[in-house]
């Protein structure tokens, strides 16, 4: 365990000599982007209205280029990433998304777009020590105090505390300026935080029956009628939740040439599984059941029980029309009790 | 006033005059409320109304027109302009409709007067089948000029402008959040969802597009937007998108004559008509220069 | 501002009506006047069959200027589309001022069939605009630059 | 070198074939010829032209053709329509194998073998009827109930006259869905058919067409006594990545393009019915 001044933290942020993404101010939104000089660093705000899962899985990124010349194609490449980054100020909810990802992209056949990215990221994670009012990482046995990164620090204040836990966390800390600390400095912080996060008012939602066993229980429910109701059919949560990771892939001419492009899709969006032959999920109810029914049912029952929710809050507070996860985990929970 | 309106709701509804209450529910917390439809009066348990009830319901009318039977929806002041504009472009039928007008105080989030309430346009309601307001609701809200942040970036020079508009449109992430809320945004298919139409996208991929999307979307309510400022309200980037529909709204009243959508049914809107005696498009660089 | 390429040369869609402009145009061509072959027409059926999508499309492929020719208010061979193009550009115009875009890329010009010296003289002068305002950097998709 | 999921190889259109008024059959090559990869009988490729789309089809052709791959296309949509109007020398990149296939060699093998296409619904069968062809000693009997909307849109027809209905050991029954000049054939629906000819309720059954003539099928199969079981059929939905991560041609937990697109019966009976 080592410790540093809180003053120091944008000297020391400066010294890295990686790119360094981290939580700043862009207009009044707070998003991870690269560190600069001026740039005013937001570590207090949980719930960034951008998450890091944009470093890992950008908005977009071309794949690939293609020229045409009659009936010859000419296939390039986009280059992987190959420098090294610090991903900065990550929380735990955000590191599990991060998880998550990995399963997806990670899994045979690995996305070797982003498993380039995610080999070079050295991530630094932040415990939390004020929750936001929408947080619920509890229920997926998160510990906001104890990111799941390679190097972790801990606010106490006017310090810091950190510690590394990989050995990119190590080298990492090797180059900070920082001083010895008793191993034991954030035992107590920890326990504070659990339980500030205890005493949150959806801390303890009843998750029982979110699994493949209950799969055709939780999708014929007759609450998704009324749940959906009001849903715009808006990808708002989808571009905001951590750990959404459909994607569509599109050509562009720029008249030049083809450039083949990844960009985040949404289920909620009405071209998501359209086909020449029409839809399978025609009206907003199949969609917005899709995206809760894959993050609380189908993920879970693919990886082990993993949920693809993380309790961050963010749909809770991005929703236009206040429709969220936990909204549905009670309606369909409490379903059924009876 | 809440109550009222929910024993009148309740009370049209088990005598049949309507099949369906189109209103909010309560949510999670004091402030989370949905836009809900109710069907039993057992439903009706949730229903609610007041400071939190900002979304705009006329949107969802588009979908409850398709439906059988009356439905009974709660509008306020600023709403009716926004059903008024849709009736107007056939979009729905009055009868399908009861409307209670309901009295607005200033809608809340929770933190704060909604942006659209602090410059509140009027009191009075374009559309109804009855009202249930107080003497407080019919006080005016907010007295912000509404143009007040539109002259304010008009003053400014055209690399100002331009910098303060790419600060803001690059934060978006192309969620459709403000098309899909927007009660003028009735179109069945858009244009940005078309994949024949090239200009389909799914990412905020260039700078370029985001402002593509932002321009093109504001011009094709420009003369049908009411201002009912759903679009900056619901944006998750905060970005303010009711500055370009006002700015249209500024022009179309400086040139064209005042204009208000939604405050009639048989009058043309000002991009649908025209006079012999129009400022050229050369105003606009004239303008700049003067 | 400066131009940044010493042998950078303008891209400029001018959008003709089919009844007047373009005739114009051809009559321009007709009788040997000069301009620019930076501009390239495109014919329409009527100014007001320009739609803003067409011109911001156009600076996305990397066009410098956008000009639209349509006829005379009151000679609109349609009656009055012209009247409705006045007021959409206007207010199209006025709008990408107010995103910082130069205004001087876009312009409105009436061209008559027998108007053949205006417009060669027209196009002279919105070229020359353009090469004092240079590159038209802010409204262009990167992906489309070479 | 990870095994790379979204960049494809380039395949080079070798031959066009018309099978129908809107049915194409193309032949494919890799650049430097022979196949662009090996497959199973039911897995899928994508295709596609830069600029117009990608899009999942099934392999055509048996995989025990050891020279090229073939695809038979309808035209649809934007991508197949731009397709058909390839000609030979086309160059388009392919991706693949993606999907699991048709269980030849394990719970097929030794099993007599009832096929069962409606329309373009052959196109995936075809694969698996030819890899059973070319090793006939290890299936029982082959039986082929196909219908289509008319003479001229049954696919494949010059091959399945001139060598399947020769062949010993096959039974190739055709159908059309409306009676039709030069055509002496059965007329009727395939699920009518099929309850006509009524069939033994064992050995193993492949079904592929359009969704209710599945359904229709599925019904009259039980009702002959098949057990769901037996039944094995092959799904389409819109698919992007073809590797189970783009996320949206899911039925229930199970990604179609790579769990399916060939499920079981019983297993899809288990998943909801959203497809």
């Amino acid at each position: 365990m080592r410790t540093f001044s809180a003053e120091k933290l944008e000297s020391l942020i400066s010294s890295m000599t990686l790119p360094v993404y981290a939580p700043v101010e862009e207009g009044n939104t707070v998003i991870y982007a690269p560190y600069e000089a001026g740039k005013k660093l937001r570590l207090d705000k949980v719930g960034t209205d951008k998450t890091p899962k944009e470093v890992l899985f950008p908005q977009w990124e071309t794949l690939m280029h293609f020229r045409m010349e009659g009936k010859t194609i000419e296939l390039t490449e986009e280059e992987r990433a190959k420098e090294d980054y610090v991903l900065f100020g990550v929380r735990a909810c955000d590191m599990q998304a991060i998880r998550v990802l990995d399963k997806v992209f990670l899994s045979d056949p690995v996305d070797t777009y982003y498993a380039a990215r995610r080999e070079h990221g050295i991530i630094v994670g932040l415990a939390c020590d004020q929750p936001g009012k929408n947080c619920f990482c509890k229920n997926f046995d998160i510990d906001p105090a104890q990111p799941d990164t390679d190097l972790v620090l801990w606010p106490a204040g006017d310090t810091y505390y950190c510690e590394a836990y990989t050995d990119k966390g190590r080298a990492l800390m090797d180059g900070w300026d920082t001083e010895e600390a008793d191993e034991n400095a954030v035992a107590e912080i920890k326990e504070n935080i659990a339980k500030k996060y205890d005493a949150l008012p959806f801390a303890h939602l009843n998750l029982t029956g979110f699994d493949g066993e209950h799969l055709m229980e939780k999708f014929e429910s007759p609450q998704w009628k009324k749940l959906s109701m009001a849903c715009l059919g808006c990808g708002t949560c989808t571009f905001s939740c951590p750990t959404c990771q459909c994607y569509d892939i599109r050509d562009y001419d720029t008249g030049h040439g083809i450039q083949r492009y990844r960009c985040w899709d949404s289920c909620m969006y009405s071209d998501f599984t359209l086909m020449a032959h029409g839809t399978n999920r025609p009206t907003q109810l199949e969609k917005y059941r899709q995206r809760f029914m894959h993050k609380l049912v189908y993920f879970p029952s693919r990886n082990e029980g993993m949920y693809s929710c993380v309790g961050c809050g963010r749909c809770i507070e991005k929703c236009p029309m206040n429709l969220n996860i936990v909204k549905v985990i009670k309606a369909l929970g409490e379903g059924e009790k009876e | 006033m809440m109550k009222k309106i929910k024993a009148r709701a309740l009370s049209l509804l088990s005598d049949g005059t309507v099949k369906r209450v189109l209103g909010w529910e309560t949510g999670e917390t004091a402030w989370d409320w949905s836009p809900a439809l109710f069907e039993t009066e057992k439903e009706m348990d949730s229903f609610v109304y007041g400071v939190y009830a900002g979304a705009n319901l006329s949107k969802y009318c588009l979908k409850m027109g398709k439906m059988d039977g009356k439905t009974l929806v709660i509008l306020k002041p600023c709403d009716t302009l926004s059903f008024r504009q849709l009736l107007h472009e056939h979009r729905l039928e009055r009868d399908a409709f009861y409307i209670i007008g309901a009295g607005c105080t200033g809608m809340q989030d929770e933190n704060s007067l909604l942006m659209k309430c602090a410059a509140c346009k009027s009191k009075n309601f374009a559309v109804y089948d009855e009202i249930i307001d107080t003497e407080e609701a019919k006080q005016p809200t907010g007295t912000k000029n509404r143009m007040e942040d539109v002259e304010k970036l008009e003053q400014m020079t055209a690399e100002e402008r331009f910098a303060f508009w790419q600060g803001e449109l690059s934060r978006c992430i192309r969620c459709n959040a403000c098309r899909n809320v927007c009660p003028a945004c009735s179109c069945i298919k858009c244009v940005f969802d078309n994949p024949s139409s090239g200009v389909q996208s799914k990412a905020p991929v260039t700078d370029f597009e985001e402002n593509m999307f932002h321009i093109i979307r504001a011009y094709h309510v420009a003369g049908r937007c009411t201002d009912c400022g759903e679009c900056s309200r619901v944006c998750p980037q905060h970005i303010p998108l009711h500055l370009l529909n006002r700015k249209f709204i500024k022009d179309m009243n400086e040139l064209y004559g005042e204009y208000q959508a939604g405050r009639s049914d048989d009058e043309r809107t000002p991009l649908t008509s025209y006079t012999m005696e129009d400022a050229e498009p050369g105003i606009v660089h004239e303008r700049g220069r003067g | 501002m400066p131009v940044s390429n010493a042998n950078w040369k303008p891209k400029i869609v001018a959008f003709c009506c089919n009844w007047c402009s373009y005739a114009g145009a051809d009559l321009a061509g007709s009788g040997r006047m000069q301009y620019p072959a930076d501009v390239k027409i495109i014919r329409v059926p009527c100014s007001c069959r320009v739609n803003p999508l067409f011109i911001l499309r156009a600076f996305e492929r990397g066009a410098d200027g956008v000009i639209i020719c349509g006829c005379h208010p009151g000679d609109c061979h349609y009656t009055s589309g012209n009247y409705f193009a006045r007021r959409r550009m206007t207010l199209l115009f006025s709008m990408l001022d107010y995103l910082g875009i130069e205004r001087d890329r876009t312009r409105v010009e009436w061209v008559s069939a027998a108007e053949g010296a205006k417009f060669a003289k027209t196009m002279n002068e919105f070229v020359e605009t353009i090469y004092t305002l240079g590159e038209n950097r802010k409204l262009r998709d990167i992906r489309c630059r070479k | 070198m990870m095994k790379e999921t979204l960049v494809p190889q380039l395949g080079i259109v070798t031959d066009v074939r018309v099978d129908t008024p809107d049915v194409k059959t193309f032949r494919v090559n890799a650049v430097n010829g022979g196949k662009c990869f090996e497959h199973m009988p039911g897995q899928c490729a994508m295709l596609s032209i830069p600029g117009v789309g990608e899009a999942m089809f099934s392999i055509t052709s048996s995989p025990t053709n050891a020279e090229y791959m073939e695809f038979s296309i309808k035209k649809c949509g934007c991508l197949t329509n731009w397709l058909h109007q390839m000609d030979v020398g086309q160059m388009i990149t392919v991706r693949g194998p993606y999907g699991n296939a048709f269980p030849v060699e394990e719970d097929l093998k030794g099993q007599d073998l009832l096929f069962i296409a409606g329309g373009i619904g052959l196109a995936p069968l075809r694969s698996v009827i030819n890899y059973v062809r070319a090793k006939r000693e290890n299936y029982g009997k082959v039986r082929i109930v196909y219908g289509a909307r008319s003479k001229e849109d049954l696919v494949d027809y010059p091959e399945i006259v001139n060598e399947w209905c020769q062949e010993a050991g096959m039974e190739v029954f055709l159908t059309i869905d409306q009676p039709q000049e030069g055509w002496e054939g059965h007329v009727g629906f395939v699920p009518n058919y099929v309850t006509e000819l009524g069939f033994d309720p064992q050995g193993r059954v492949l079904v592929c067409g359009p969704p209710v003539m599945i359904k229709f099928t599925t019904q009259a199969l039980m009702d002959m006594g098949f057990e769901k079981t037996q039944i094995y059929t092959t799904m389409e939905l819109r698919m992007k990545c073809g590797v189970g991560k783009c996320g949206r041609c899911n039925i229930g937990d199970q990604y179609v393009c790579k769990d399916g697109p060939v499920f079981r019966f019983d297993k899809l009976g288990e998943l909801p019915a959203e497809y």
